[in-house]
């Protein structure tokens, strides 16, 4: 049987999206991983108005168009708007080099996919094979949060992350109902404004945004 | 009926939440706080007693589900943050005093305690696992604005860190909520059933062992991280220790119960699908290495409230491993534990939360002879020690006393590490704590009398149910422990 | 209700709700301390008296059970009061009679916020001794044993600005909750069963266990009672809390808390579990030996007068485990008659020591109220200010001392009467052990003797060590019936043993099936086994001596002048006699400690001959707590500096340990 | 028949009573004189002793101005509790009607008693010297209570019973047997008996040295009335001690139970053995130096052992 086109195209933004996660594993500029971060969330969208396409539920429709406004627009906006208040333009500084980075990203991977492979065996429709490469890109990112040394990085990490859950919970299993969807949402949105008031609040303090300042609290 | 009763128990605090944040600066914030508060108690009261006599209910087309188990916790919840409001008067005038805080800082304080309260009764009360997540990631945020209340450095640090790890945490859990979509769509079909726990309990069989495992470890890292299990606890010491007093009491006393109580309802789908034990050896596993590392933390802690937070972890970790084994002793004293840790933890934040103000420090070293400045604030920092730390005739020992003697059972070799860490815990807090309320003092009065009623009914409450235990709790509480089997 | 439906255990359980109420109003009344001391000590001291009588009533009495509506949802408390409960009644009531009495003069200088407190702490310390006794599930008795455990430490710590007495206080709830812990898994061990119910002691009676489990079982009791009673290397509480607490406080505790130690021991091996192994009596009997003498050989070396009777404490309980031990040997071999003489000895030797040491503690308290003095190189005479305490104390420092005709005497005698029967058991090795463990025992017993002559004759012999004591004031007419009533006591069990033997038949019956039958019907004379083996009459031996005594002193009177003058003390031509020449308590414990110098640590100062200030300064340490107390510490501490190192503060690790944990589990799924 | 044989038992007792008390510084007289003769001294006379009492009796008391009680009733009590222990030990006949009264451990118990007035009373004064010996008293007896509790032992085992009647009869009249335990047992008896009747090695009665003295130590402040009666206690003790290893080691030529007869026999068998006994202990006296006070607990470790071993061999051999 051939593979329908529409699977193919999700497909395709499925490799998209495990490409972009892997570029911003490897980027050293933080205008730059903004910017990827606002691809990623246009892959997202436009995957998810294809899922919405191929399967017909309208209410994904409203998942790619809130997608679209909230991870392309709104939140890009923001970071921008914030970096520029801030007035930060560094590179972004990592613990571990990139190149190993890279590595342990790749082994992640092999593993995600690994992992997720009894369970596309299960699935008979288009989403053969998404679960893996949504588990990956979220363990990518998550493994970008534990490299990264300033706060609006690892910030960016923690929402490509969500990124990859998204397009988990849209490409992968057709959507989940609409109210968790919105709420979602609304948490993000929350969250995002609460990360930018932290970010101003921790300037002030520490007079920088590099959290290595804060290991104050330990008991070693 | 019943979804009047559930409307009225929302929509207090979030009632209360709109009105503080029109009305938060006034005087009477702490009352008006106070007030809902109490509301939202006797709207679970009215719900408890409801339940408790016709058994479980669904409202709102299906998007509420309230059995026993969670009834429970939504009596503790709205109990605990009803006599917290009531400490958090005069212990937030005393903070004002000392221009800890401002004004602004107050209104906000209000109007998120309610917010807070409202995220975790939607938690607690909703069927929907997707909503149970949303409302799991609003308390975050919430609590996250109340723990940097203070906007000291260290304060910034810990919500901070509290804010990345859960939020980590909670994205993980986001991730285990999908998986498990994935498998009740396939059974239950698309639409918005394959979310309500109601349906998926009927299912359960029918669902997918191999997604529902790995959907399961999702969810126990994620919902884990609040709960505070060792390894994922790190973020729970520091938000506890520098938010203010109120916040770590409903921190400890009912936040981390209502983690539990999300993953509580994913055990029971997994164990339904698996039908082995697998969910149960890996919150054994948590909960006795979480026991073990927190009894070993205790001994080097050297901020008073710190200390107490990793307590929390230790008996969180305890009741981890009681719904572990399973079986309805161990379930019901893991209930029990949960109850008894929330009023008993709580009334201890209250009594430090005093005895700190009154010392000017929380640094345990400089707090001292508390007996000698104020006897009730001593005896309740004393007596809720020792209940904490599982002494009888207090409740903890009766929940740990079941809990133990079930796992002498069934699992027996645990039990020599569970007591050698109950006893590393005893000496170090006990150590700890006897020169802060014995011996000369160095604190002072303070202008507000604390609010002893809430410390004194917590333990009081605890000591009774040590010794006594009324037959409709016991099978209010039994009826709990068969659901979650 | 008809009067005569009352049963024993009705009485008892209103005499402990009366305590609670007496501790309550105590609280209530801390307003005015007077009524304190005048009226509610009084009350409680005849409910300790009260509950004596139901003790003895109960002793021939069938086993009386009761389930109270309280507890677990399926664990009620249940109560039960059996001969063996209804022996250590007796004692607690006797010995508490006593003391109470002493305390209603004792506290009446505290102030009333304090004596409030006490009062409760007191009375719950009361009630919940004789609720562990009548306790009959493992979650009651763990409810009653932790509060005495805890209502024991407040009332050790009542003067809680002395750091030292805090330490005290930490370490003795410390070791306290650590024995408990391990009486909380023995009990787990013998559980009768699946199921909450199994926690009955019914239950546990009916469970079958392998010798394995059983001696699991034993071991951990043994360890858990242990650490109450002070068994070595259980200890190191002891000496410490003792002195630290208020003196009534140091009798109860010493008196009868102790025994409450020896009555699980004998709770667990005799009653819940159904056999018992030889071994466990030669282990017993081994602890109890070492635990007898190094608790005399440091009792010796002490200088503070608590301390000293805190380590003689130790001993004794020694002597009883040594008793214990033996029985269980006898026992497992089926010699139950031999069995019931070392059970006789020992339940005999716990009713007396919890006479003579709760005498002696409160004795001690008449002396700090009228010296505040604890430590005994700064007494010395008060035999001719405290003329009272000083002759009903002599009472207890003979009784303690092993001496006949008073009541230590007949409880050693009987412990060596059994050691004497032991040949014949069919195990060569403990018929060889038996001979050398006899040895010790005496050593013991003869040790004992020094060390009280050390504490009578330093304290209140000699010359007034410092100049204060002129001014020492004796006991109060309260206190003095304490110190009576306590007296009567050992002197009673010295000289009615016969009486007393009949009484603990049916503990003996209960525990080992066998009564010890006294094989004369003549209430004088004492022989347990047969008349030809041994006898002893301490009535004929007190008015041998008391007429022998009295013929010459009539005699000496009759034939020769009673002429007396007084004079100076000879002073061997040294020029001036001071009170500084005589022995000091150091000096005093100066042989022994040279003597068993191995088993100190000792740092001592010695000044040179050149020293214009001399000065000597020398302690005597407990090596046990160097060589095990502190290691553990040690690891514990290390163990947790290195978790420590887990919250390192840095955010990315944070974040790696979820990562690492997510995949770890990942990975294993 | 019954109450013939209490009659005469009773009768026995009142004889062995006064005998001893009679005969106790008479033995005090021997082992004085033969100690004298073996020093190549002429010695006081055998009845030296009866004159010193006698003298001490008619002498006015001196008690130091802070004595109490205490200090006055312990003459009386040590010569009791002496009295009392010569008085039961079976020497002249087995049938002693208050023997049951007191087995072997009440008799060790008895001069326990004795022993713990005397150091009390030694420290009531508060003088350097008297606390001194009450220490060293103490010390010496707590090696040497034990050792000669194991020495009871020892026979007690062979006997089969704790009543001295009974042991002696055991020894006198059954099948005469080699108790090579005994033999032990006897070495550790001697040892205890020099160290208890405060005789050199361990110290000495003719001294009053300050630094060496132990018993003389704890007297020094009794005088006259006072001072005799615990002179004639220590003979007693003496002579008691002396008595024990007779009955123990030597029973034979003992009157059996209601055996008039025999009595004269006995009586001269006892008066031969306790020459023999004070000689011995004279010559001992003579040939041993007094040691150091810390090694004395060497050399009462030894006679414990020896006592232990005893037992040990009792249970080895069965004999």
């Amino acid at each position: 049987m051939p593979i329908p086109f529409t699977t193919q195209i999700i497909n395709l933004l499925a490799s998209v999206l495990l490409l972009i996660a892997f570029a911003m594993l490897s980027q050293r500029r933080i205008l730059s991983l903004i910017n990827l971060f606002a691809w990623q969330g246009l892959v997202l969208a436009v995957s998810t108005f294809v899922v919405a396409y191929s399967t017909a539920q309208h209410h994904l429709y409203y998942s790619a168009a809130l997608t679209l406004l909230l991870k392309v627009l709104i939140l890009p906006w923001l970071l921008h708007r914030l970096i520029r208040k801030l007035n930060v333009k560094w590179d972004v500084e990592t613990l571990i080099n990139i190149p190993a980075t890279m590595l342990v990203g790749i082994a992640l991977v092999i593993f995600a996919f690994n992992l997720a492979a009894p369970i596309s065996q299960l699935s008979e429709s288009i989403t053969r094979g998404l679960i893996g490469i949504a588990l990956a890109s979220v363990l990518l990112s998550l493994l970008m949060m534990l490299t990264r040394r300033k706060a609006v990085p690892q910030v960016v990490g923690f929402l490509a992350m969500e990124n990859g859950l998204f397009f988990a919970a849209t490409s992968a299993t057709h959507g989940m109902p609409l109210v968790v969807e919105l709420g979602i949402a609304l948490d993000v949105l929350v969250g995002t404004f609460i990360f930018g008031i932290f970010f101003f609040q921790l300037r002030e303090t520490f007079d920088s945004l590099d959290i290595t300042h804060m290991e104050k609290l330990r008991d070693d | 009926m019943i979804d009047m009763q559930l409307m009225a128990l929302l929509l207090t605090p979030l009632l209360g939440g709109l009105l503080l944040a029109l009305f938060g600066s006034r005087k009477w914030a702490a009352e008006l706080n106070s007030l809902m508060s109490g509301g939202t108690f006797v709207a679970s009261v009215a719900l408890t007693v409801r339940v408790v006599e016709s058994g479980p209910q669904v409202a709102f087309n299906e998007q509420f589900f309230i059995d026993q188990f969670n009834v429970f916790l939504v009596a503790l919840t709205a109990f605990v943050a009803f006599t917290t409001s009531l400490f958090s008067r005069p212990y937030m005038r005393v903070e004002q005093d000392h221009g800890k805080l401002s004004t602004p800082r107050l209104h906000l304080y209000y109007s998120m305690y309610q917010m807070f309260t409202l995220s975790m009764l939607v938690a607690l009360t909703t069927n929907n696992m997707g909503i149970i997540w949303v409302a799991m990631e609003a308390a975050t945020l919430t609590t996250v604005l109340l723990v940097s209340l203070y906007r000291t450095p260290a304060s910034l640090e810990a919500a901070w860190k509290y804010f990345i790890l859960c939020g980590v945490g909670i994205a993980l859990a986001l991730f285990g909520t999908i998986l498990l979509y994935f498998a009740a769509e396939r059974v239950l079909g698309q639409g918005g059933t394959a979310l309500l726990w109601t349906h998926l309990n009927q299912v359960k069989v029918d669902l997918e062992p191999t997604v529902l495992k790995l959907a399961f470890v999702f969810l126990l890292v994620g919902y884990g991280t609040k709960i505070g299990l060792v390894p994922l606890h790190s973020w729970l010491p520091d938000a506890h220790a520098e938010g203010p007093t109120p916040v770590s009491a409903v921190l400890s006393g009912l936040l981390l119960n209502v983690a539990l109580c999300a993953v509580m309802r994913s055990k029971v789908l997994v164990d339904g699908s698996l039908g082995t034990h697998f969910a149960g050896n890996l919150m054994m596993g948590f909960g006795l290495l979480s026991v073990v590392v927190a009894a070993l933390f205790l001994s080097r802690q050297k901020d008073i409230k710190r200390m107490f937070a990793y307590s929390s972890i230790e008996h969180m970790g305890l009741i981890t491993f009681a719904f572990g084994m399973g079986g309805p002793v161990a379930t019901f004293a893991g209930m029990l534990h949960m109850t008894m840790h929330s009023l008993t933890k709580s009334a201890i934040f209250f009594a430090v939360g005093h005895a700190a103000q009154k010392a000017g420090t929380q640094q345990m070293e400089d707090i001292r002879g508390m007996l000698q400045i104020s006897p009730t604030v001593g005896w309740g920092l004393m007596l809720g020690t020792l209940a904490i730390l599982g002494i009888p005739p207090f409740g903890v020992f009766a929940s740990e006393f079941l809990l133990i003697t079930t796992a002498m059972h069934d699992y027996p070799w645990t039990t020599p590490i569970l007591l050698m860490a109950l006893g590393i815990a005893f000496a170090a807090i006990f150590g700890k704590v006897q020169p802060i309320v014995f011996g000369e003092t160095t604190a002072s009065r303070l202008p507000h009398p604390p609010a002893l009623i809430p410390v004194f009914t917590h333990l009081l409450l605890v000591l009774i149910l040590g010794l006594y235990m009324p037959p409709y709790l016991a099978n209010w509480y039994r009826q709990a422990a068969a659901l979650l089997g | 209700m008809n009067a005569l439906d009352i049963l024993p255990l009705d009485v008892a359980g209103v005499v402990i709700l009366l305590w609670l109420a007496f501790g309550l109003f105590g609280l209530a009344l801390h307003r005015t301390p007077q009524l304190i001391t005048r009226i509610i000590f009084p009350l409680g001291a005849l409910g300790a008296l009260a509950l004596a009588g139901t003790g003895l009533w109960a002793l021939d009495a069938a086993p009386d059970v009761a389930v109270l509506p309280l507890g677990l949802p399926d664990l009620p408390l249940h109560l039960r009061l059996d001969p063996l409960a209804a022996f250590f009644l007796i004692l607690l009531g006797g010995a508490s009679f006593g003391v109470s009495l002493f305390s209603a003069g004792y506290f009446r200088s505290m102030a009333g916020n304090t004596l409030g407190l006490l009062c409760l702490e007191y009375h719950v310390f009361l009630a919940s001794m004789a609720l562990v006794l009548l306790a009959d599930d493992a979650y009651m008795f763990m409810v009653a044993w932790e509060t005495m455990a805890l209502s024991s430490y407040f009332l050790v710590t009542t003067d809680h600005h002395v750091p030292d007495i805090r330490k005290a206080g930490f370490l003795y709830l410390l070791v306290a909750h650590v024995g408990a812990i391990g009486i909380l898994l023995s009990f787990g061990v013998i559980q009768g069963g699946h199921g909450i119910g199994a926690y009955t002691f019914a239950a546990m009676r009916e469970a079958h266990l392998s010798a394995f489990w059983s001696s699991i079982a034993f071991l951990l009791a043994l360890f858990g009672f242990g650490a109450k009673a002070g068994v070595l290397p259980l200890h190191v509480w002891l000496p410490e809390a003792h002195p630290a607490a208020p003196s009534p406080i140091s009798a109860l505790m010493s008196g009868v808390m102790l025994k409450t130690a020896i009555y699980g021991i004998l709770r667990v091996t005799f009653d819940l579990l159904g056999t018992q192994l030889w071994w466990w009596g030669v282990l017993a009997l081994a602890l109890g030996l070492i635990t007898a003498v190094f608790g005399v050989m440091f009792a010796a070396v002490q200088g503070d007068m608590k301390r000293l009777l805190a380590y003689s404490s130790i001993e004794n309980i020694g002597l009883l485990l040594v008793g214990i031990g033996l029985t269980i040997i006898f026992h497992a071999y089926g010699k139950d008659a031999l069995a019931a003489l070392s059970l006789t000895a020992a339940l005999y030797h716990s009713l007396n020591h919890a006479f003579f040491k709760s005498l002696l503690f409160i004795g001690t308290g008449s002396i700090l109220h009228a010296t505040g003095e604890r430590n005994m190189g700064r007494l010395g005479g008060l035999i001719r200010k405290m003329p009272w305490a000083a002759a009903l104390m002599l009472i207890g420092v003979l009784s303690i001392s092993g001496l006949p005709p008073f009541n230590g005497f007949v409880s050693e005698w009987l412990l060596l009467q059994a050691f004497l029967l032991s040949p014949g058991l069919p195990n060569s090795y403990i018929n060889m052990l038996i001979p050398v463990a006899a040895a010790v025992i005496a050593l013991a017993a003869a040790l004992a003797a020094y060390v009280m002559v050390k504490f009578y004759g330093i304290i209140f012999l000699g010359q007034h060590r410092e100049k204060a004591l002129e001014h020492a004031h004796d006991a109060g007419t309260w206190e003095r019936t304490g110190l009576g009533w306590l007296a009567l006591g050992c002197v009673a069990l010295g000289l009615a043993p016969v009486f007393v033997i009949r009484q603990l038949d049916p503990v003996t019956q209960m525990l080992v099936g066998q009564g010890l039958g006294n094989s004369t019907s003549n209430w004088l004379f004492l022989a347990p086994v047969d008349v030809e083996r041994a006898s002893y009459s301490p009535v004929y031996f007190l008015l041998a001596v008391l007429g022998v005594m009295l013929v010459t002193l009539l005699a000496v009177r009759h034939f020769y002048h009673g002429r007396l003058r007084r004079g100076p003390a000879w002073d061997c031509g040294f020029p001036a006699q001071t009170a500084r020449m005589q022995d000091t308590a150091e000096g005093f414990g100066q042989p022994i400690r040279r003597i068993f110098e191995p088993f100190f640590k000792i740092e001592s100062e010695l000044p040179s001959a050149f020293d214009t200030h001399p000065r000597y300064h020398g302690r005597s340490d407990d090596r046990i707590w160097f060589a095990l107390y502190l290691p553990v510490k040690h690891i514990t501490e290390k163990l947790s500096s290195w978790v420590s190192l887990l919250q390192h503060g840095r955010i990315h690790l944070y974040l790696t340990y979820t990562f690492a944990t997510l995949l770890v589990l990942l990975a294993f799924v | 028949m019954m109450a013939m044989d209490q009659t005469l038992g009773i009768l026995f007792q009142l004889c062995q009573s006064l005998l001893v008390v009679m005969l106790a510084p008479l033995l005090m007289g021997w082992v004085g004189q033969c100690r004298a003769w073996l020093q190549n001294r002429s010695g006081p006379g055998l009845l030296q002793p009866y004159r010193s009492l006698r003298k001490l009796f008619h002498k006015d008391a001196v008690l130091a101005h802070n004595a109490s009680p205490l200090f006055r009733a312990t003459p009386y009590i040590l010569f009791g509790c002496m009295w009392l222990a010569a008085a039961i030990i079976p020497i002249i006949a087995v049938d002693l009607p208050f023997s049951p009264a007191a087995d072997v451990i009440a008799l060790v118990g008895v001069f326990a008693l004795a022993r713990v007035f005397i150091s009390l009373a030694a420290m009531d004064i508060g003088t350097a010297f008297g606390s001194l010996g009450a220490r060293r008293e103490m010390l010496v007896s707590f090696l040497a209570e034990p050792a000669l509790l194991m020495v009871f032992f020892t026979s007690s085992l062979i006997s089969h019973s704790t009543q001295l009647p009974h042991i002696v009869d055991t020894f006198a009249h059954h099948e005469f047997v080699l108790y090579p335990s005994l033999a032990f047992a006897g070495l550790a008896f001697v040892i205890v008996l020099l160290a208890e009747n405060a005789r050199i090695p361990v110290d000495n009665p003719s001294t009053h040295l300050e630094l060496t003295m132990v018993h003389e130590a704890m007297i020094l402040e009794y005088s006259a009335r006072h001072l005799a009666l615990v002179e004639w206690a220590s003979s007693l003790k003496l002579l008691a001690y002396i008595s024990i290893g007779i009955a123990l080691f030597l029973p034979h030529g003992i009157a059996e139970v209601g055996n008039w007869g025999a009595l004269p026999l006995a009586i001269a068998a006892l008066l031969t053995k306790l020459a023999l006994a004070g000689a011995g202990l004279a010559l001992l006296e003579t040939f041993l130096a007094k040691m150091r006070i810390f090694r004395v607990p060497e050399f009462l470790g030894t006679a414990f052992l020896l006592a232990v071993l005893g037992l040990l061999i009792h249970f080895l051999l069965g004999a």
